[in-house]
């Protein structure tokens, strides 16, 4: 029997590694898993490669992830956010490493990495500094920029609901990177705001087929970033 | 330099952009500025507009109790989905945008080329961290680029330039720029005036202008 | 307002053009827009360029266009079914050109001609007869082929439901290319068994987003393949 | 040459197959023999069935009356969806392929060579009508190519060859092969038998076998 539901993050998130790239879904805090996060801080892993849109804010979550020293180099388009302050910290001091990817070519290179193509010609950020060291490449007296795929050995990813098998639908734009970052990684652990039985997701409307998860564990009550920010929480909490 | 002239007020600019985009439009709005465009369509027109974080029908801002903080816009602000509306993840998104699907896209700016290039995602300083979002995509993608900006900097410096100092967005991606000063058109590479606010004149609007204008006639 | 419906197919394809490219969807019946290809035939234009998986079944749809001479070329995975009989016959002659391209590459190249991406890298076909020609790369050790995208001036596109915006949802399989040919094509025609008010679909489920589409026409009760093959129909009525 | 053996009857090589694939993997079956194994899973295992057109989650033929010719499978036969099914578009349907999140794959095979390539699409005759589906894709693309095909072909020549002399499918993509007379394994571009039906000898297989065979202990 297939059954992916696992009981906890501590559970779900225990053979995350020290080194390993994991791409976290969320664009500020819509979509982003952070209780999956807090159990990556639990564990202590270090020198992570995080790929994510955002870097966090306040000291809760990713922020708190990154201000845990945990990790090494952060792949995103968009490292500020109103509340970031950890990351812009790590970043002046040269204690944090930094790819800025613009926002549409870091969605198509993990959607790449999951669909088995290695790399891809885009448009964007021709002509910038963004281009610097970039094959260029000229299709119908266009100038386009070679892109390699991005691939996750882990990606956490929130969802609004799910079944055992690992359909998955999400909440409106809280949708953002979840569906190609599940696609990306070897290992895809999704937390749920509802588990449902197999076959209450209509097949008409699933978004992330299971074939693309691996675990998934109930999160009923999910924490609002922006509250615990506003409460100036920090994790592990003070 | 102390300037003796107003130009237009900015909700004004945005009025006029508003007014340029057809009935029927597919529209992204950069965060600050370009923002007030959503407020000023013309009756009768319906205008789709598309963050780039998902939303196809993104409608105004919700009551404070409505809020949900899974439904937002690109500048991270809560916002509300109208009827016919549709969400999809950012991959799907991005084809809308670099496939050339996105009609106008309206975009703030540090510095705006006579050629068109556009600087508005980092100011280049070495401390500062980079961020750059979606604002290459878009200028990339995007069918018609818009401007909208203060003709000058806080200090008085001219935003339109001969050849931008500060780290490119995209080269020769503008299509129009709307200031408070002036409406301008960038065709073959070169900058043409096409109105001026009231109280400005040709040969004011030169000297607050680091480029070549040209009066279209 | 937007109003992107059409009162009937022969007006929703007047502006098809002698030479123009068309995409077509469907895999085998299923998805295929039977009455938009009609009015395709009923114009009478020539010299087009087709993208569809497969040519058609028997004397309907796909395979009259074909027979009816209209057709130049085919883009295609899988030129013979098991009642095609159009397309095998002028093909051994001469009389129609093939351009054979492994389903999976194909999607991709329409999906990636949609999204603004002109070319990409894939393991498909390495190794094989079809690979002959292409540029080849490696990555990571491993051999790829480089694939360009394909666009339409056209795409011809059966769905369930629609909305004055364009907003789609399909049945089933017959979605299969449906989704990426919308995005593909500058003009994209769509049949629909049912048009709603526009809110009317949930905006969590819409399919093809209608920015993806330009025109829509209402078929209630479109005709079924197999059903016509069966009776051996054909097109222009027999 | 007229064979003296029988070996397994297809449905219990299909079995076989059934038998070697684990609960919970995603598969994909060929169309024709390899639709076989769909009818073998062994009790108590969750299998779920792809097919490239557009569903996870495939399952038996539906009742005549309640067939929809828009609810198919790869073969263009109608299908039915279980519980937990999902529908998605093409170039989704090739991520799951291509993108290597497919575990199994059961194909039917022309010719397999010792090294593992497969040629299952075109006799290379000039006057037929090349057709390759998604044939490519999933020898590229899925973690494990098994193929499914008599020792022979009708006229009792050998299938598994040193060297394809048809047209390819891919190169080096096949993990096992599962015929009447035996099950092989490549292994290191080496062809090694680990099971041969019961009125077979590996004798008697490397005579009837255009490739170099190894037993495997």
């Amino acid at each position: 029997m297939i059954n992916k539901i696992y009981n906890s993050p501590a559970e779900a998130v225990a053979d995350i590694f020290d080194g390993a790239t994991i791409l976290i879904s969320g664009f500020g805090e819509a979509g982003s898993p952070i209780e999956l996060i807090h159990a990556v801080i639990d564990k202590g892993v270090k020198n992570l490669t995080i790929v994510s849109n955002n870097t966090g804010s306040g000291h809760v979550g990713l922020a708190a992830l990154i201000e845990n020293k945990q990790v090494k180099k952060v792949i995103c388009s968009f490292p500020k956010t109103a509340n970031s302050v950890v990351f812009p910290e790590l970043y002046s001091k040269g204690n944090i490493e930094l790819e800025l990817v613009p926002q549409g070519t870091l969605a198509e290179r993990i959607r790449c990495g999951g669909a088995g193509i290695p790399a891809f010609y885009t448009p964007t950020a021709v002509g910038t500094v963004l281009a610097e060291g970039k094959e260029k490449r000229i299709f119908d007296g266009k100038e386009y920029l070679l892109e390699q795929s991005i691939k996750g050995d882990f990606a956490l990813v929130k969802c609004l609901k799910a079944d055992r098998y690992g359909n998955l639908v999400y909440n409106k734009t809280a949708r953002n990177f979840g569906p190609i970052m599940c696609t990306a990684a070897k290992t895809t652990i999704v937390q749920a705001k509802h588990i449902v039985d197999v076959g209450e997701i209509d097949p008409e409307v699933v978004v992330t087929p299971g074939i693309f998860v691996q675990r998934v564990v109930l999160i009923p009550n999910p924490m609002e970033e922006s509250v615990l920010v506003a409460e100036n929480r920090r994790y592990p909490w003070n | 330099m102390e300037l003796k002239v107003n130009g237009w007020d900015m909700n004004f600019v945005a009025q006029k952009i508003a007014s340029d985009i057809p009935d029927g439009s597919y529209v992204n709005l950069g965060i600050g500025i370009p923002e007030l465009v959503a407020n000023y369509i013309p009756e009768g027109r319906e205008i789709i507009f598309h963050t780039e974080n998902g939303l196809l029908g993104m409608g105004p801002a919700p009551d404070p109790d409505k809020a949900d903080p899974e439904l937002i816009n690109a500048g991270k602000k809560c916002v509300t989905a109208i009827a016919g509306a549709c969400f999809f993840h950012h991959a799907d998104s991005f084809t809308m945008i670099r496939g050339g699907h996105i009609d106008y896209c309206v975009l703030g700016a540090f510095q705006v080329s006579q050629e068109g290039d556009l600087a508005n995602w980092s100011t280049g300083e070495p401390n500062s961290v980079p961020a750059v979002g979606g604002a290459m995509d878009l200028v990339a993608g995007v069918k018609n680029i818009f401007v909208i900006t203060t003709h000058l900097t806080k200090k008085g410096e001219p935003k339109i330039v001969k050849q931008c100092t500060y780290p490119l967005t995209g080269k020769n991606v503008v299509n129009k720029i709307y200031t408070n000063f002036a409406v301008m058109e960038i065709i073959d590479k070169k900058l043409f005036v096409t109105e001026m606010a009231p109280d400005i004149d040709f040969e004011f609007l030169k000297s607050v202008t680091d480029a070549d204008l040209y009066l279209k006639t």
